[in-house]
């Protein structure tokens, strides 16, 4: 392919593309480094980690809709403490070749936020710490902290005066007002906006009457949400000035450029990893082929170029 | 176990898709690099149909392997959306395979190896069947389904061994469950190795019969799967270890799909069932 | 087919069958009465009413998504006084053969909706008023009636004073807390609830760099919200002791089934209208299908029958 | 225009699909009570693919009709998802048809026919004008495509009248847009009416010029669509209208797609753009 410059600004993450694959979706990111090298992406979330180890939900996790999937992994994960030791360290030659890497921090009280993330932040192994706020806070009824302004607020302040490394505070789509809640969680120190997280839903099996996963609900991604999280980003956008990192059903490198054209600055890719392992490197790819294609420079004059 | 295999994307041609009995295929795809790496409890996912729907590509287990025309083989029962779709794909035509995936069977140092299948968990086990054959060693089979048509490769089985067989509808052999025979036998007869696929409430059957007679046991379990490849945890079983809850959730699909029997945990204890308890990923 | 009941109450209503056909995808019932007797239906709910004629929004209306559509219609009608004369009559027949008829009531003001519903309510054309509150509140800074619980209270007081009609309320998905929006509605004198009304979304073109929809963003309907719908009736089902009909992405009999699980008394077939004419009809034969193969004697039985 | 056709759900079968040059394919479907019954400038939706994906069922203009063997013609351009899948459906497969829909050209009284055809635009015009001649009409064509190779039915256009031909880049015929000889034409000769099928702007550009001359003349539009029978309101222009603000919204596919040219407006005005201004259905 001919010469397109595809790097972009994320806030203070530099990246070499804008393709990230999205936390949950690429374990601690050995599996997937099996089939491509992991440098030819802008970045890697990786699994959430919480103070704890966890178990996660009884199965089964994972529910089929149409163009989409229901989740409910129930943050299975070895815990913060083990991953630091164990899985963040095998990422390091990745980040020393240019792709950043990134702690999916989860956690069901402000102290588990807090903890998590300063762990994080003071081992030196990530480029950035994402809160996932879809959480729900078990001491606040059980609703999640990414739905209401103010706990929104009040959780990325106390992540923010721990976190030394840019934070990224991944936001519930599951809201009335996401510019709202975009501009609370800017306002108590989100250097990075990323959405969207799952919407919740719910898949039932008619004939045993059951719901299909054990948790009840579960979080829809894929194709399906495409059209929610571009028109989520495009309000965040307008909304606040910080760099956003879009996300939601983006399976193709056409699907990468919508989302740079709603406002984002970089492109989470998901499920579609689940669909195919080489999902991330062909969006990567496509991305490429479009600029060249449409004889576009660079990926960043994509960045907020939806004519209205 | 044998070692855990990553899979390949790789593009297969279907050679044959025909039905045996009603709402039951047999899938022949030509794929050299499947064909020469693949080996018997693996198995593969289908991506059923180019585009976006399904979302996700379908798990089934090896049936056959044909190394020299490069072939593979599967044996699928048309039970939703991606089954339907599948089972209308025609000869000629491309299709994708993820594979081979997962741990497979493993006959090891034993002699004298039991089989059990149910339903369409017998196709699984007549290639690792014949191979136990090759190796010498002695084969006896337990079938079971629903009704004697569905006794899908019996005359195989019944090839490599003594074979007992069942029905639900007693349409041919006893009118029981495949525990049953395979119960009586343990009375008068040693195995040193069981390897069984099938419906969960039989595996469960199976693990507790087992576990009296002490029988070293390989189970074959599905769960419904995200990506097939260890990464995304969504299609996990609860095996037992040495942790606070006694035990942990580990892959189907790279942990398994074949585990030891008495490390299963057909039940999650009530009290872990909370140490998730949210749809938040 | 066999005996089987498919008779089930919405509240006052008495239902044929459990298949309505829902607001904007069924015109005035007209044209789909062309291809099938609409008396095989349970019930017809008809286009938007406005209380003047409304042009609505220029072209393009619809963008396709994956497994679903954006729709930016923007409520083209002829008015309510248009309509009473002109198309409801038509519909009269329908009626008196069991299927029943119900007028959908759209508006930008507190006044508009209790003029518009208050005309229908008292024309004796129409079994019951649904009432659709997503729409921007003109007055109050453009924000849907109904995505804000006191708003909604306040606008379905002042429609329920005028409704001598049963009243249904038709809930926006774009709220974080659907089951106190469900609340609130009922509190303020709804009989009904309806859900889901569209998920707001945007469909971009990469090469032109514009919104494919004329209006820049659209609703989006069809399967791939089916898992959201399901979730959110299932939420309000537990919430509201208010009989629900239950709408989103249904498009096979047992898509219907699943719907009543979830605690519908009823369900609505929108998009799959769009997507095959005689969908609606498909669906009533396949949900007659499933009791007959399941040995259900009546689908009254599966109401809210989810085992969890 | 003729009478609406409100359709029927038909099933068909492919009998060719094929390639005539690089995106551009000629699908014939044998379906009898359509072919004894569309019209030419009627359209049929298609169901692509069974199943969820795409959502929606594709547009397209009769472009040949046999009644004797009862099969019916499109040519499509492969240009998104759509047309994608439909490009790659083989010969003897089942097909979904919605159709006839829409109203179909008039030709009335007319006798000195023109017929304006650009790009794709070109094939929904043959049969109106094989019609035409066969009704005893003169027939000058004008026809118009990116180059040579896309003047698709040229040879059978030629046969039927006089023709002028361009391409945007001048390979055969005139360097030109369409318009440009239909222009030239008009200064000389007189059209009872003209016919003219293709892209947007070309319409636009036609609309001005037979204006300015005062000829008749029928316009074939296109609009992304959802329920293709006039029950949405998805697929409306604005058509000029005795209404407070000038013109209404009408729906190509019931009220079109064959619109006078002289009532369409191209340009929605400004000011009422906010007459919907919500996303609410
Ligand atoms: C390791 C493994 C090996 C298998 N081998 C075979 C085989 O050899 N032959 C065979 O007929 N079947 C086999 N199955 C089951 C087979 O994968 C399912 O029947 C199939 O995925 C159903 O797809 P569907 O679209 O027709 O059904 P749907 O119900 O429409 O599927 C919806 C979703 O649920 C999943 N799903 C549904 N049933 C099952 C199930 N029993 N196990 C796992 N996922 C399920 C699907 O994969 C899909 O994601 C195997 C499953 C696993 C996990
Ligand atoms: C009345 C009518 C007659 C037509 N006749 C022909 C014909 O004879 N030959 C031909 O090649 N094309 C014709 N078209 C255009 C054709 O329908 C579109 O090119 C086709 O729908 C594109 O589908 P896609 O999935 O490949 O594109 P995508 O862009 O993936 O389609 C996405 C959505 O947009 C709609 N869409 C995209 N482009 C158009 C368009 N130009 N007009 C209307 N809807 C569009 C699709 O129907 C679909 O709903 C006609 C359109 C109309 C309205
Ligand atoms: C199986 C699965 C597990 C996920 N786990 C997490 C998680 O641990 N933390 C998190 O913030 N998001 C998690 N997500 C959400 C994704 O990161 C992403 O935001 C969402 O799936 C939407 O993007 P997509 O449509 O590309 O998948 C998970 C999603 C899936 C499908
Ligand atoms: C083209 C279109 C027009 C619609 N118009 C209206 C409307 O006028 N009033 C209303 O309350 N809902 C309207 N809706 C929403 C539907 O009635 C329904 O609530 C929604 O589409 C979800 O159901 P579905 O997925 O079955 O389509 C419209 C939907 C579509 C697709
Ligand atoms: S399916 Fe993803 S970990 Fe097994
Ligand atoms: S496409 Fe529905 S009215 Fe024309």
């Amino acid at each position: 392919m001919g010469k397109v410059d595809l790097r972009v600004g994320l806030g203070p993450l530099k990246l070499k593309n804008p393709i990230l694959t999205m936390s949950g979706t690429f374990g601690f990111g050995q599996e997937y480094g099996r089939y491509y090298d992991l440098a030819i992406l802008g970045g890697v979330i990786v699994k959430a980690m919480t103070a704890e180890p966890r178990l996660g939900n009884p199965p089964p996790r994972i529910a089929e809709t149409p163009s989409g999937i229901l989740n409910a992994i129930g943050l299975q994960n070895p815990g913060v403490d083990a991953a630091i030791a164990e899985e963040l360290p095998l990422l390091q030659d990745l980040r020393r070749r240019g792709t950043v890497v990134i702690g999916n921090v989860s956690g069901y009280s402000f102290a588990e936020y807090t903890l998590v993330t300063d762990k994080l932040s003071q081992s030196g192994l990530v480029d950035a710490v994402e809160l996932n706020i879809s959480c729900p806070n078990v001491k606040g009824g059980g609703l999640a902290f990414g739905t209401h302004p103010d706990t929104v607020y009040k959780v990325v302040s106390a992540v923010r005066e721990v976190c030394e490394v840019p934070l990224i505070v991944k936001l519930s789509p599951n809201v009335t007002d996401i510019a709202e809640i975009a501009r609370r969680a800017v306002e108590a120190g989100a250097d990075i906006l990323s959405l969207i997280n799952t919407i919740t839903g719910l898949a039932i099996d008619a004939k045993t009457r059951r719901p299909i996963l054990s948790n009840v609900t579960g979080g829809l991604s894929g194709p399906a949400v495409k059209p929610v999280a571009l028109r989520m980003v495009h309000e965040v956008a307008q909304a606040v000035n910080t760099p956003i990192l879009g996300i939601g059903g983006a399976t193709t490198g056409i699907d990468a450029v919508e989302f740079l054209l709603a406002g984002a600055s970089a492109v989470g890719v998901g499920t579609a990893n689940l669909m195919d392992p080489l999902a991330a490197v062909k969006i990567v790819q496509g991305l490429e082929q479009f600029l060249l294609d449409q004889k576009i420079a660079s990926a960043a004059e994509l960045i907020g170029g939806l004519i209205i | 176990m044998a070692k855990e295999n990553i899979g390949k994307v790789l593009g297969a041609e279907i050679v044959d898709n025909k039905i045996l009995v009603p709402y039951v295929y047999q899938l022949t795809i030509k794929v050299a690099k499947l064909a020469s790496e693949i080996k018997p409890g693996q198995f593969i996912m289908i991506k059923v149909a180019p585009g976006l729907e399904p979302t996700l590509r379908r798990p089934f287990s090896l049936h056959r392997v044909d190394k020299e025309t490069g072939t593979v083989q599967i044996i699928y029962q048309v039970v939703g959306k991606g089954t339907e779709i599948l089972s209308r794909r025609k000869p000629g035509e491309e299709i994708e395979i993820l594979g081979p995936l997962g741990n497979g069977f493993d006959l090891g140092e034993a002699e004298r190896i039991g089989f059990v299948g149910g339903g369409m968990g017998i196709a699984p086990l007549l290639a690792v069947a014949e191979q136990a054959v090759q190796e010498g060693k002695e084969v006896v089979s337990f079938l079971g389904a629903k009704t004697g048509d569905y006794l899908l490769v019996k005359k195989e089985f019944a090839r490599l061994g003594k074979i007992f067989i069942v029905t639900d509808d007693g349409s041919v052999g006893e009118k029981a469950l495949v525990s049953k025979p395979l119960e009586k036998y343990l009375k008068h007869h040693d195995l040193d190795l069981l390897l069984a696929c099938g419906p969960t409430p039989m595996l469960k059957a199976l693990a507790a019969i087992v576990g009296a007679h002490g029988v070293k046991t390989q189970l074959s379990l599905e769960q419904r799967m995200g990506c097939g490849i260890g990464a995304c945890l969504g299609c996990v079983v609860p095996i037992k270890a040495d942790t606070p809850e006694g035990f942990v959730y580990k892959r189907v699909c790279s942990d398994g799909p074949v585990f030891w029997a008495d490390e299963i945990l057909f039940e999650v204890p009530k009290a872990t069932e909370k140490q998730g308890g949210c749809s938040c990923g």
